[in-house]
Order: structure tokens, then C-alpha cells, then sequence
């Protein structure tokens, strides 16, 4: 076990894959010479030249589809959407072309190529350099969608997403980048499609991914002091999700709060819940709380973006009406 | 004179044309008799487009097609059955009736795919060629990817941003623009702020070309030439076939946009008839009908095969597959 | 009131529209000369000129950008996007551009554009040209969205969708083109946010839009002769929600069934489901049902399409499931 | 020579690219001392071209801006203390602190507006110049929409799209090029597969004219002649302006790809120096540290003032506002 950043991590999985398999190679804005505006493909070029490492234009769209067919013809493409605010430029090649091709031709071709890109707001960027578009790729059948919480996750996941034969998105959290915490050594790896008990509980379960699982954990020590009883659920798959821990949770609390820092209407909370609905209904003394960002943009403003954002004790009042 | 095509590969050529001429005949009888579902997009009148330029393309290489795809299908040696019995929605086509005639793929023949997204087919291409690129450094081949894409789709960004990529990176990829003037019923006058495309070559520092595109041995060789030019590492190339579309757009088209005049002045030069005709000095007119004879009887026995096939039954996809969303 | 196709009442409301108001004006692709793919703007062209009735290249991403400033600058821009499945190229121009303005420059503009689109399944159309993307555009903060069933609604809808000062996305299906109902005569408007009691009934509530409500009114009938009670509710107006109108037939019925024809995961059903967890858990006596498509791209072939579409059989079975 | 700046406009056009220096200069510290939020883009050395290109533009002309604004927002004549309270977050700022640094806007002034998504602010100005032509023709107007943007921006796909349209339809727009040789951190010739951008204005059929972009006055007349031929209804026109950014791509970078001798090369031609240089025959030293010292001034004077307002507090949209999604 090593202490790591998150960006570390990410770094550490990139490089053993490289080294591992000469398939695989990075590219993206300001991914090469610059080594990353997050800096998680520091000095990647160095080591692996400029045919594995590559500078692009701004061209979003095109270097989605380009990930997409690059992976059909025989390598392992990662590819760095800056922002995940930009995705949205990046979904006609995944809802129109990766989703459909393995199904649609009969098997003829894999995909194996995980799109890297870090989303969510708090750091005063804007409302075009601020979201969490977690539902717009979970929609999205043939993708996997992974949001690692934390370093150890964002290892092991991204390692395991690179070698998965099927695209996987791979989202990461601005500000989870310098956040540190204990990464298993050698070759570690997280099957994509499992959630974790990131606290156990058993008055109310909590279901959270990337940032949000911090801030539910912050709750969870709140609730604590009141003496409510959280148990915290890091889904680290969001598609597909882990309905079995889900459900074994509620049947152990009865009680759930979803959260999602994406918007509130249709966003990935909804899932949630309906999910939760379905598999759970008769488990439920109380309905669901659902907490997520308001349906506004996301303002720049200090005040006003801590308004719009959900946080540890907006989490925490949910968890209070819901066990009310 | 360099890359032209010996006469057995016309006679080939020819062969193709007249084996796409049919099947589209044929699939708009079979349109009309309710076989088929959603429209059909003909390109009677392109064919030396689709079968031109994809004539010296290998297995290896990879090719993206578009809505409109029958020749290149054909040009790139897909099977006469496997595309109609898919068009046809059987469980023996080549995609077991999933694809459609839109989105026809043929992994063993390089054909992946038809693409319906109008413009979808050249950023696709451009990722081939950078696997490809890749590929050819490591293993000392030389195979290239190769789009062929209409003057509707020229307008779109994808366009541009692949074209800027292509060149920056030196990709094998040649670029084939069917110029057939129309983007469905919209006139390339309403779409193209140039008339001539070709011309969008030099933004990108990248070789362009304009050939008549129903005359096959142009066709050919320009297009042989930028496929040996991506095959030496030397980077991409944009050829502009300008042709016409003799039929609607597909199967649902009501016309009433191309001028009777323009039609018949393009009739006039159908690919078919212009490609015997540049034959018929070397070839006997018997051996030239036998090649018709053949063509049509391969298409209709491929359509009575198909017709005969069965339609695929639906099977839920295993928790395994990539299209798993989680228990329920 | 006169019997009408739904696409001639989509035609006669853009009419009257351009006629009451210049600055309403058309474009998008093969819609002028030629009148629209689906024949919904034929003869406009005749009438209104080549300024207001505006053939278009194939770039959708740009022309939907357009449709947002046009639209701030003082005239009202109604643009057609062909098939729903390349409301992915507009994503960005209304996620990240239309969505914004409006509260982000604190109110100083308003965008009254609206973009018509027509998706859904079961014509044989293949991946590219058959889907329902309503969850897509329904997650968009300060986009309205609509999805008419009727002739009459889609008139009534149109017309208010062209008056309203801030984005609508009108979404129309090409298998109700040409359906036919009883349109009122004259100035026809109908409320944005407003559902309809499409049929009545106490046993389960059925809630659908587009063409599930024409399927849901089938189940009813199969339902009908089963003994059970079905009302169905036509939502009309995917964003805003018409909670109410929810809420109160649930509590009248106890059971609900949510019907959407976009995939499952993710989709507009799930935040039906979400919403009915939040506003009616109470009055529920067994799980809410989800109808939807399955999880897959749409397959060309008939047999295959079929197996993955919703339609009356599947609602029906849902509802028997619900009130068993 | 035919659309040349006047010495007074001269004056005013250095007093406003002093004042835009000075304020990133204020901006650069206040960011350190943590009263900013998210990154800051400075355009030092750049200054000529969003002063130059828009010092001809009136009120009622619409201009879209990108993610490195200030020199635009300035010259579309947004007011100091507006565009710094909008930065420091205040209720008072031009979006009362809604917008943040990067999507300024002002409609009094036709500034619509900043946009942080590359490439942005290019369809969006040829959406406005749909309307403006229209509502041109109807009153006898003669209104232009303007979009600055960047070598990165020029190979995204909308550039394209909007280009093509521009010029099929006779759009009264103006396009700027502001050619710093970066995308963020990345050199052109790893962005662009031409050196020269204006060669793509061929590909339109659309003038295209390069200047010096460090020289204002050659800015200014490159595109006062492209926005006289908007304002006539001849339709769209390139202006690419060479130009060096002489700081970071914002106060997030941590440097290492820009050489010195290029840094020290540029900062010898840095465009206020050319700018006051250029005065000198005709107006006195005195007068220029006036107008230098007036328009630093006018910035601190502002940035008190900004620093002194309060920040907003959250107020819920009302049901009726176009963000309700139902009642819950
Ligand atoms: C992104 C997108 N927009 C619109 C369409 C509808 N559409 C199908 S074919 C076509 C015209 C394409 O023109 P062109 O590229 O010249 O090809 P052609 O039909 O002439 O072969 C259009 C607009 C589409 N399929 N995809
Ligand atoms: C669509 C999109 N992709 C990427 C980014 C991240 N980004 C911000 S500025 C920038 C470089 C832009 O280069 P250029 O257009 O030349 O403008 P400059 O920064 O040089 O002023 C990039 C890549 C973005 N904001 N939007
Ligand atoms: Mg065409
Ligand atoms: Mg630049």
C-alpha cells in the first residue's frame, strides 16, 4: 500500500498499461508536451514518444469517433475530453456510432477504448466548465460508465477499463485530484460493475459516486453525532450499477438517499430511485430522498454556486427526512 | 499511363457496376412489394464512384461508407447475398438482419461500414488510419483507410476537423468525395458556398484532385494514386468525383427537384454505358453481354436465396455483453 | 373542429404562426424546396419567400447554435432537425449555449426559438434513424419539451411552443404523421406544462407521451376486457412536469405504470418514476411498472425491432403486474 | 489610406489597451490573493487585436467573444466596473456574478458575449447575423455580428459549418481570427495542418486578408474594410491577425513550452509600445503618460470600487422562469 493522489493513480495505471501493452496510447488536449491541464499524463511523453502520446486539435467530436474506430482496427485508444462539459460533443460518436456497432454488426467488432474526462463543479469554473453529465453517458447502451471516488478506485478501475474489450467513460472529479489515500500495490485492479460499502450502516443507505461519496461520508459523521445510522454506498460503476448492493443495503436500512452532483430532472438520481422502486419497493418505510444539483446552470459566484451544488448537509437533512 | 486499370480490371469494373445496377433495380421491385423496410437509397448513375475507387483497395485496407452504399459494398467485395439477405432482414445477412442497408459491415472484406450519420464514415476513417498508421510502422505494412462521403457531408464539421487531423498527422486515409450534387433534394448551390470542393484541399495542405466521376478509369486513377501516396506514409488525399444521381434519393423520394433537362444530359453519360463503350475496342460485344448476363443472374439468385432465408429470431443479449446495464 | 393529419396541423400551425408574426421565420434541411422529409413545411416556401423558408447545409451542431442567437437578436427561428437521433450534434448548442443565457446573463436576453424534431421506432429506419432521445433533452435546465400525441395537441403546441420566449424542443414521431384527429378551428393554443386525461379510469394510472400514448390507449382496451380500469394520462409536455395531474390520478388509482419509448437505463421513465416515488409513495400500493425500450440499439430487422419496442401488449402486462 | 484610424481614435484605441493590460495585470493579483474563482486568461500582447478589431463597431453590431475576453469586452465598450465586479463575483458585475470571468455579457452594449467552449462564439455570431440581415433588409439597417476567435477555435468543427453558411448566405458577419500561435499550451503546428489560416477563406469563397496583429492600426483597417463589406450585404469575410500571447494560457499554467527567445522576440513588438510609438510624430509624450495614467487609473479605480460591492445572494427561479421543470 502507497499513499497516492488521485491524479497519481491515474498516472500509475496509465503508465503500467503502456508498459504492459504497446496497443495502448494517450491522446488528447494539452495531453503531451504539457503532460495535461490536471497533469495526470505528466511526463508520459517522455517516455513513450509521440506515436503513443499525441497532442490534438480542438476537435472533440471527430477524436471521439476517431477513439471508436482507432479501437476496431487493432489498438487501445485513451482518449482526454478536458472537461467533461465538452461530452456533449462527444455524444453523437457514442450514441451513434460506439453504442451500436457490436450489437448491430453481429459481434464483428470490439471497442476497446475508454474515453477519460473529470467533470463536476466547486471550483468557481462556470457553468461551461462546471458539470456533472453522469446521466447523458449512462443513457447510453454499450458504454460502461465508471466515476472512481477515490485513489485506490481510480487505479484500479482505469487499468481495468483499458483492458476491457468495450468502451468504457471514464469520469473523474476536478476537485477528488489531490485528494490522497492508500493505493494497493502491484497490479491492482477493480471490476468494473461493483459497488462498495464505503461506511457501513444500518438506519439509512446513502448512494453516492465520485465527490458525492466524500460528502455523503462527511454527512454520514453528522448523522453520527445525532445518532442516525448511514451506511454509505460508492456505486464506482454507474452503468452497469450494482442493483444487487443496493438492494441488500435498503433491506438492511429501509430507508435511502441518492445523490448525484448532475442535475436533479432526469439526471442519474432518477435511475436511482426508479431503480430502487423496482428492486426494493417492499424494503422502503419512506420514499427516497433524492439530492442533486438544482436545474440551473451552475452559477460562477461563490455563494451562488454553493447554493446550486449539493453538499454534506444537504445530504444530511435528506437523510433526516427520509428517516423522519 | 500510370495507375490504370488493365483491361481485365475493367472488364471487373464493369462487371460491378452493372451487379450494383441490378441489385438496385431489384431492391426497389422488392421496396415496392413491402420486403424491404425504411428507405432505399439508389445510386444509379454513380456507380463508377463506388466501384472506381475502391478497385485497389485490399482486404486489409479499411473502408467507410455511407447511406447510400451499394457500390461501395460491392467495389470493396462484400458477397451479393450477404447484402441483399440483410436488406432483406435475414438471419443470413451480414450483419443477421440487425444493420439494415444503411449500416452494412463486412469485417473479413475491410468494410466497416455503411453509416446512416451523413459525415459519420470520415472521422471514422481517420481512426482507422491512425490504427492503421500505427500498425504499418510496427509490422512494415502498408494499408490505408479510405472514406467515401458526398458533397452534402462535406459541409459538415467533422469534415473539417478530420481533414485538419488527417494532414497534421500524416494519415493513410484518401478522401473520395461523390459529388452528385445533391445532399437528398437540397441543390449543392443551396448547400456549398464553393461549387468546386476540391478546392478546400489546400486549407489542409493536403493534395486534391477532380475527376469526371462517371468515367471508372478516372475515377480509378486518381484515387490509385492517393492510395499509393497514403500506402508510401506520404499522408492523405482529397479526390472529387463529380457525378449525378439519376434516381430520387431513396425510396420514399416524390421528386420534383432535379430538372428534366439535367437528367436526361446525365443519362446521357450513365457510367455503365460510358465504361462499354471505352471497352468496346478490346472486347467483343458478345463478351461484353455475357458479363451483363452474368452480373443480373448473380443479383437475382442472390435475391431468391435471400427471399428464401429466414428472418432472425430476437435473443436477449448475455449479462456479459457489453450492453448489460446491471441486474434487474 | 376538422378532421386533420397530424402532420397537416404541425403545417397549419407554422402557417398561421407565420402569418400572425414576421419575424417567425424556417429552416433546417430539405425543408424548403422540396417541403420537408415528412412533408410538414410543403408550400411554405411559395408563400413566405426564401428569407423566411430556409434550405440548409448538413451541419446540424451549427445550425442549432444559430437557432439560439437568431433567436436573442429579435427574430423567433423555428428549425427542423430531420431525425431526433442527431439531436446529438445540438446537445452542445443547447446544453452548454441555450440553457445558460437566460439566467447565467441574469436575465438580459431570452432565446424564443424552437427546434422540431420527429424520433421513435417501428418503421424499419435501423440504429441511426429510429430512436426516442426524450431523456436527452429533458435533463437540459431551461429547455421546455414537448412531445404531442395528437393532431390537435400538435397544433395547439406548436403555436404556443413559437410564441414562448425561451427554447422549446417539440419532439414529433413519424409513425403519428399521419394519424388523424379532430383539430378545434382558429387560433388553437394549448398550454406548455399541461397534461391531458386521455382516457379515465381507478385501477392503474398509465403514463406515457407521443406514441406510447396511442399504445397505452390500446392496453386500456385490452385491459378493459380483463376487468381492470386503466386511465391514461397524455403528459404532453415532457419539461415542464405536470406533477398535479400525476399525483391526482394515483391517488384515485394506487398503481402506476410509466411508459416511455426511449431505452430504460437512465431514461425518461426512470424520472417518472423518480417523480411518482417523490410525490406519491403514500398513495402506492404496489412498485411503479417502467415500459420502455430495451437496452440495446435499434435492430433493423422487423422481428427484432418488434422484440425491442414497447407497445400495448408489453403496457398491458406491465399494468396486470402492477395491480396483481 | 482608405479606413485608417484618425489620431484621436488612435488615442482612445492605446488608452484601451493600456487599461485592458492593466486590468489583467489587477486580475493577476487579485487571483493570487485568492479573490478570483477558476482560472484567469490574460491576453497580454494581444491587446491590438480585440481594441483594433472592434474600435469601428457601434452598439447595435453584435459581437461574440471566447474564453480570453477582457480585450473584447473592453472594446465593445462594456463598461470597467462591470466586467471586474462580474470577475470578483459581485452582485453589481455585468451578470451580477451569474457569469463569471469567461461568459461576460452586456447586451446595452452588443457584447453576446464570452464563451468558454472553443469555438463558441463562431456559430453564434453567425446566428446573430441571420437575424441582423433580416432585420436589416426590413428597416434599412446596416448591423454587423463580429466573432473573435483563436487558432485553436479555427479547426473545430462549427468554424466550418458557420463559414460555409456565412458565405452561402451573404451573412453580414465578420470573422477575427486571433492568431496567437497557441491552443492553451499547445504550439499551431501541433494544432493546425497550415500555418497560414486565412488560406481556408478560399475554401468559401470569402476574402481573406492576414495582418500584423501587433500593429492596431493594420487591424483596424483589415476590419473596418471586412465589416463595410458586411454592412453593404456583400457578405462575410476572414481577417486573420498574427499575434503572441505574452503570459500564460491562464493563471493556471505552470510554463515550460514556450521558448524564451520567442517570449523575448514578441515582448520587442509588444502592440502598446508599437501603438504609443506610432503616436509619437503627432502627439506628446505628456499627453501619452496622460492617457497611459488616466486609463490605469480608471482600472484601480474600478477594482476598489468592485472589491467594496457585496457578493449575491441565491434566489430561487420563479415557477414561471424558463428553469422550472415542474412543480415538485
Ligand atoms: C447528421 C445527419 N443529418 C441529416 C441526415 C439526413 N440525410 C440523409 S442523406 C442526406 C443527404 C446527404 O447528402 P450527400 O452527403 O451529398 O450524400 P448523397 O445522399 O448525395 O449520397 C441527409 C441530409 C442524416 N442522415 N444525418
Ligand atoms: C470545446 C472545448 N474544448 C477544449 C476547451 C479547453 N480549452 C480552453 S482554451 C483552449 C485553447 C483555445 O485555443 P485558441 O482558440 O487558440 O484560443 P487562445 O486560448 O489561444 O486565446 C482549450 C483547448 C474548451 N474550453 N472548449
Ligand atoms: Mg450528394
Ligand atoms: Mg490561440
Amino acid at each position: 500500500m502507497a499513499m497516492m493522489r488521485y491524479a497519481e493513480a491515474l498516472r500509475a495505471a496509465l503508465r503500467e498499461e503502456m508498459q504492459r501493452d504497446s496497443n495502448v496510447w494517450l491522446f488528447g488536449e494539452d495531453i503531451a508536451v504539457y503532460g495535461g491541464v490536471f497533469k495526470v499524463t505528466k511526463d508520459l511523453l517522455a517516455e513513450f514518444g509521440p506515436e503513443r502520446v499525441r497532442d490534438t486539435p480542438i476537435s472533440e467530436q471527430t477524436l471521439t469517433a476517431m477513439a471508436v474506430t482507432a479501437a476496431m482496427a487493432g489498438t487501445r485508444p485513451v482518449l482526454e475530453i478536458m472537461y467533461a462539459d465538452f461530452l456533449p460533443l462527444s455524444i453523437d460518436a457514442l450514441m451513434n456510432q460506439a453504442s451500436i456497432y457490436n450489437y448491430i454488426w453481429n459481434g464483428q467488432v470490439t471497442m476497446p477504448f475508454v474515453l477519460r474526462t473529470q467533470g463536476g463543479g466547486g471550483a468557481g469554473a462556470g457553468a461551461q466548465h462546471s458539470k456533472s453529465l453522469d446521466a447523458l453517458v449512462a443513457h447510453i447502451p454499450g458504454l460502461k460508465v465508471v466515476a472512481p471516488a477515490t485513489a485506490a478506485d481510480a487505479k484500479g478501475l482505469l487499468k481495468a477499463a483499458i483492458r476491457d474489450d468495450h468502451p468504457v467513460i471514464f469520469l473523474e472529479h476536478k476537485l477528488l485530484y489531490n485528494s490522497r489515500d492508500e493505493v494497493p500495490d502491484g497490479d491492482h485492479l477493480v471490476e468494473i460493475g461493483k459497488a462498495r460499502i464505503a461506511r457501513e450502516g444500518h438506519g439509512v443507505s446513502i448512494i453516492a459516486s465520485s465527490r458525492m461519496v466524500i460528502e455523503s461520508l462527511k454527512a454520514a459523521e453528522l448523522l453520527a453525532d445525532e445518532g442516525i445510522s448511514a451506511e454509505v454506498i460508492d456505486l464506482r460503476s454507474l452503468r452497469p450499477l450494482d442493483r444487487d448492493t443496493i438492494r441488500a443495503s435498503i433491506a438492511k436500512t429501509h430507508h435511502a438517499v441518492v445523490v448525484n452532483e448532475g442535475w436533479r430532472f432526469c439526471g442519474y438520481g432518477a435511475e436511482l430511485s426508479a431503480t430502487i422502486m423496482e428492486t426494493a419497493f417492499d424494503e422502503l418505510d419512506a420514499p427516497v430522498e433524492r439530492v442533486a444539483t438544482h436545474d440551473i446552470p451552475i452559477p460562477y459566484s461563490e455563494p451562488l454556486e454553493n447554493a446550486v451544488l449539493p453538499d454534506a448537509a444537504k445530504i444530511a437533512a435528506a437523510a433526516r427526512r427520509a428517516v423522519a | 499511363m500510370r495507375n490504370s486499370p488493365t483491361i481485365d480490371e475493367q472488364i471487373e469494373m464493369l462487371r460491378r457496376m452493372i451487379a450494383v445496377r441490378h441489385l438496385e433495380e431489384r431492391l426497389g421491385e422488392l421496396h415496392k412489394a413491402g420486403k424491404t423496410r425504411g428507405p432505399i437509397h439508389r445510386c444509379d448513375g454513380q456507380e463508377a464512384v463506388g466501384i472506381g475507387a475502391t478497385a485497389m483497395l485490399d482486404a486489409a485496407d479499411l473502408l467507410t461508407s455511407t447511406h447510400r452504399g451499394h457500390a461501395h459494398y460491392v467495389g470493396k467485395g462484400v458477397g451479393l447475398h450477404p447484402i441483399i439477405a440483410e436488406i432483406l432482414g435475414r438471419s443470413t445477412g451480414a450483419c443477421a438482419g440487425r444493420a439494415g442497408h444503411m449500416l452494412i459491415a463486412d469485417a473479413a472484406n475491410g468494410l466497416l461500414g455503411g453509416n446512416a450519420i451523413v459525415g459519420g464514415g470520415i472521422p471514422a476513417a481517420t481512426g482507422f488510419a491512425v490504427s492503421l498508421q500505427m500498425r504499418n510502422r510496427a509490422d512494415g505494412g502498408a494499408r490505408v483507410a479510405m472514406c467515401l462521403f458526398g458533397d452534402g457531408a462535406a459541409q459538415t464539421g467533422i469534415c473539417h476537423e478530420s481533414m485538419n487531423i488527417a494532414a497534421l498527422w500524416k494519415l493513410p486515409v484518401v478522401f473520395v468525395l461523390e459529388h452528385n450534387q445533391y445532399g437528398l433534394t437540397a441543390h449543392h448551390s443551396t448547400q456549398s458556398s464553393v461549387p468546386d470542393l476540391v478546392v478546400r484541399a489546400d486549407g489542409y495542405g493536403m493534395p486534391g484532385e477532380s475527376v469526371d466521376g462517371n468515367d471508372i478509369t478516372a475515377v480509378y486513377r486518381a484515387v490509385a494514386t492517393a492510395v499509393d501516396r497514403a500506402r508510401r506514409g506520404e499522408g492523405p488525399s482529397l479526390v472529387e468525383a463529380k457525378t449525378y444521381r439519376m434516381v430520387g434519393f431513396s425510396t420514399s423520394d416524390v421528386g420534383g427537384y432535379q430538372s428534366a433537362d439535367d437528367l436526361a444530359a446525365w443519362r446521357e453519360r450513365d457510367p455503365i454505358v460510358l465504361a462499354r463503350r471505352s471497352l468496346a475496342a478490346s472486347v467483343s460485344p458478345a463478351q461484353l453481354d455475357a458479363v451483363d448476363a452474368e452480373a443480373r443472374a448473380a443479383v437475382d439468385a442472390a435475391v431468391e436465396q435471400a427471399l428464401a432465408d429466414p428472418l432472425p429470431g430476437f435473443v436477449d443479449h448475455a449479462p456479459s455483453a457489453p450492453y448489460y446495464a446491471g441486474a434487474v
